[in-house]
């Protein structure tokens, strides 16, 4: 392998790090739900196509026949996560819309059909609620 | 004291850290077996407690400079013949080279994990999903009959004088 | 170059237990699928470098591509679930149970 | 009851440690388990007598067979023992039609589905035929095979899965497993050897003893991998609609 793609590959790998640095200090700290899904569905995938793409050029070294089948099959994670990780983050973050999260705001008035969306008005009806209240109750009480 | 500490440390806990890790997994899913209340959390501690036990016996496998149990002749050439020329001697090492299909490399029983462990292992992975599901299965049943999974609500049901 | 590899892989390692305190603590059941989901595709890169630091990536690719493509499995059923069960609560009431597990 | 669960867990736990004196370290190569005759052969004798590289392969299909049918049908009543508890017949009129989740995941998880579905599909065929030289075997495939389906149902519905794979095909391809794994042994039985002896098959097999082995375990692992498929599809519908079968998670 020559000497520059090596430290090319290497300068992938410590950018894919920085980056997932990035991802796992937001879910860490951010204030709700929907930020901290966006740190999770961007600097997750793209530092997860960086290291696979500093991983296949590593692998390739001497450009053999089975390993560059090696660094396709690499880069094809790499896509197979491209494609999948901002869909399943998609659907997750509908998921908690349809379900009612709330998002953080400053003056913390935000009420939940504020958003306009299609929100449970009737579908999670206060008799449900208070039927799931009391079945805790019953619960806790004994 | 901490020449003690020190010397159970390097006597028993590194050399055999392993095992600690598959009693402190295993303790995990039997306290969830013994004390939950519900019956999905029990069925997680069953799945826990299987971990632990394909966990103690693949480790059992394991050598230390093993690779997994798989010859691989080709891809990797400069590794794997690099591993190989070493207990090669040259004659053997010629006939290979000519691609005549009889003669093998001798194998070196300590370049390759355990595979013994691993098959085992995995027929116990089998049977752990089939009664996982079929569990999963009685207590759906379960939850459709009596309204609850909670274990001591569907005891009270059971109970003659019970609610029901 | 092994060096480089340990490092990252530590690296990786270390920089999944904030991801894992968001599954112990996350505050919604969503969070925490999404912290798995996390955890997966990092799993996955984690097999990719053991598998170079083993000098056999191409025994260890084949793990890796399984795992990604269970993982989206996983938090597709995730969100479908939540997705069904909470805007259907009223309706699936009527019958006893209203979510199955 | 949590305290006593908790006492009782340590005992347990420090006796089992207190055991753990006795064991063999990490990585151990003179261990028991390690040194001992029946593994020692399989490293060093398995590839010469089947030609089979990956070890885990040619014990569990080969050696172990007897143990590995018997999983399959283990696997098989596992499947229809969830039908027998689960599966309820008849009229479905009390469901609402509300049907949330019928139509599948939305138009982005279809598009992403429809993407990714060929790739997973392709990869688990690789991964039982290819299992002689790599990692994988017929369990593993079969489950991937049987995870394209549930994500066929996961994203498009129940309904579109099961156009494809229908609750008849399932059972009988779950049977047909079966019989392609016992028919193979009979076959061996009636070439005039022990049941799943496959180097009596050289003489129909191209390839010599090591290599009839060889296409034995393909045929073998390629009835497991329909088996497990099927009885995974089975398991996961029926577990997500309650035995109706009717509209998908």
């Amino acid at each position: 392998m020559s000497e520059l793609l090596n430290i090319f590959s290497i300068i992938l790998i410590l950018s894919g790090l920085v980056f997932f640095l990035g991802a796992s200090i937001g879910i860490l700290r951010f204030p709700d739900f929907y930020t901290r899904m966006h740190a999770a569905g961007k600097g997750d995938t793209l530092s997860t196509i960086l290291i696979m793409s500093g991983m296949a050029i590593q692998v390739i070294g001497d450009f053999e026949g089975s390993s560059v089948l090696v660094a396709i099959k690499i880069l094809a994670i790499a896509v197979l996560i491209m494609l999948t990780s901002p869909t399943s983050t998609h659907l997750l973050m509908k998921a908690g819309y349809d379900d009612g999260i709330i998002p953080v705001s400053k003056d913390k008035k935000t009420k939940i059909n504020d958003l306009g969306g299609p929100f449970l008005k009737d579908s999670l009806s206060e008799k449900s609620v208070a039927k799931k209240k009391t079945a805790t109750k019953k619960r806790v009480k004994k | 004291m901490d020449i003690i500490i020190a010397s159970f440390l390097e006597d028993s806990i590194v050399p055999k850290f392993n095992y600690w890790i598959y009693v402190i997994l295993m303790m995990i899913g039997l306290y969830a077996m013994i004390t939950k209340n519900n019956l999905i959390k029990k069925l997680i501690g069953m799945a826990i407690f299987q971990t632990a036990i394909i966990l103690l016996y693949v480790s059992v496998g394991v050598k230390a400079d093993a690779n997994i149990p798989i010859i691989s002749h080709h891809g990797e050439k400069d590794h794997v013949e690099h591993a190989q020329n070493e207990n090669l001697d040259s004659a053997s090492e010629a006939s290979s080279h000519h691609g005549s299909k009889k003669e093998h490399h001798v194998i070196d029983k300590n370049k390759f994990a355990n595979p013994l462990p691993h098959v085992l292992m995995l027929t116990a992975i089998v049977v752990g999903v089939s009664t996982l599901g079929l569990a999963l299965a009685i207590s759906q049943k379960v939850h459709g009959s009596f309204g609850t999974l909670e274990e001591d609500e569907i005891l009270d049901q059971l109970r003659p004088g019970g609610y029901d | 170059m092994d060096f480089i590899l340990i490092c990252s892989g530590i690296a990786l390692f270390l920089m999944m237990l904030p991801i894992m305190y968001r599954i112990v603590v996350g505050p919604t059941a969503i969070d925490r699928i999404v912290a798995v989901n996390v955890i997966g595709t990092k799993t996955a890169v984690l097999l990719i470098i053991i598998g170079a630091l083993f000098h056999n990536v191409a025994m260890f690719v084949d793990f890796a591509i399984a795992y990604a493509a269970l993982n989206f499995l996983g938090s597709l059923a995730a969100a479908r679930y939540f997705n069904r069960t909470r805007p259907a609560y009223g309706q699936v009431s009527q019958e006893g149970g209203d979510a199955d597990e | 009851m949590k305290f006593f669960g908790l006492l009782s867990v340590i005992i347990v736990g420090f006796l089992l440690l207190s055991a753990t004196k006795d064991f063999p370290n990490w990585g151990d190569e003179d261990s028991p388990a390690n040194s001992g005759p029946v593994s020692s052969f399989y490293i060093e004798k398995t590839e010469e007598k089947t030609k089979v590289p990956n070890m885990v392969t040619a014990v569990l299909a080969d050696y172990r067979g007897y143990d590995t049918m018997f999983e399959t049908v283990v696997i098989f009543i596992a499947g229809i023992g969830i039908i027998a508890v689960l599966r309820t017949y008849g009229s479905n009129e009390s469901i609402p039609k509300n049907q949330v989740g019928d139509e599948g995941a939305g138009l982005l998880a279809r598009m992403t589905c429809s993407l990714i579905l060929p790739f997973i599909q392709l990869f688990a065929l690789y991964v039982v035929a290819h299992g002689h030289h790599s990692p994988g075997g017929g369990f593993q495939g079969g489950v991937m095979l049987g995870a394209s389906y549930i994500l066929l149902a996961l994203a498009y519905g129940l309904a579109r899965a099961k156009s494809c794979f229908s609750e008849k095909r399932t059972l009988v391809f779950a049977a047909l497993g079966i019989f392609i794994y016992v028919g193979w042994g009979v076959l061996c039985l009636v070439m005039g050897s022990e049941f799943l002896n496959y180097s009596a098959l050289d003489s129909i097999l191209p390839g010599g003893v090591e290599m009839a082995r060889s296409h034995s375990m393909l045929a073998v692992e390629i009835g497991v991998a329909l088996t497990v498929t099927a009885i995974m599809f089975s398991m996961f519908s029926n577990l997500s609609t309650k035995g109706r079968l009717d509209k998908g998670l």
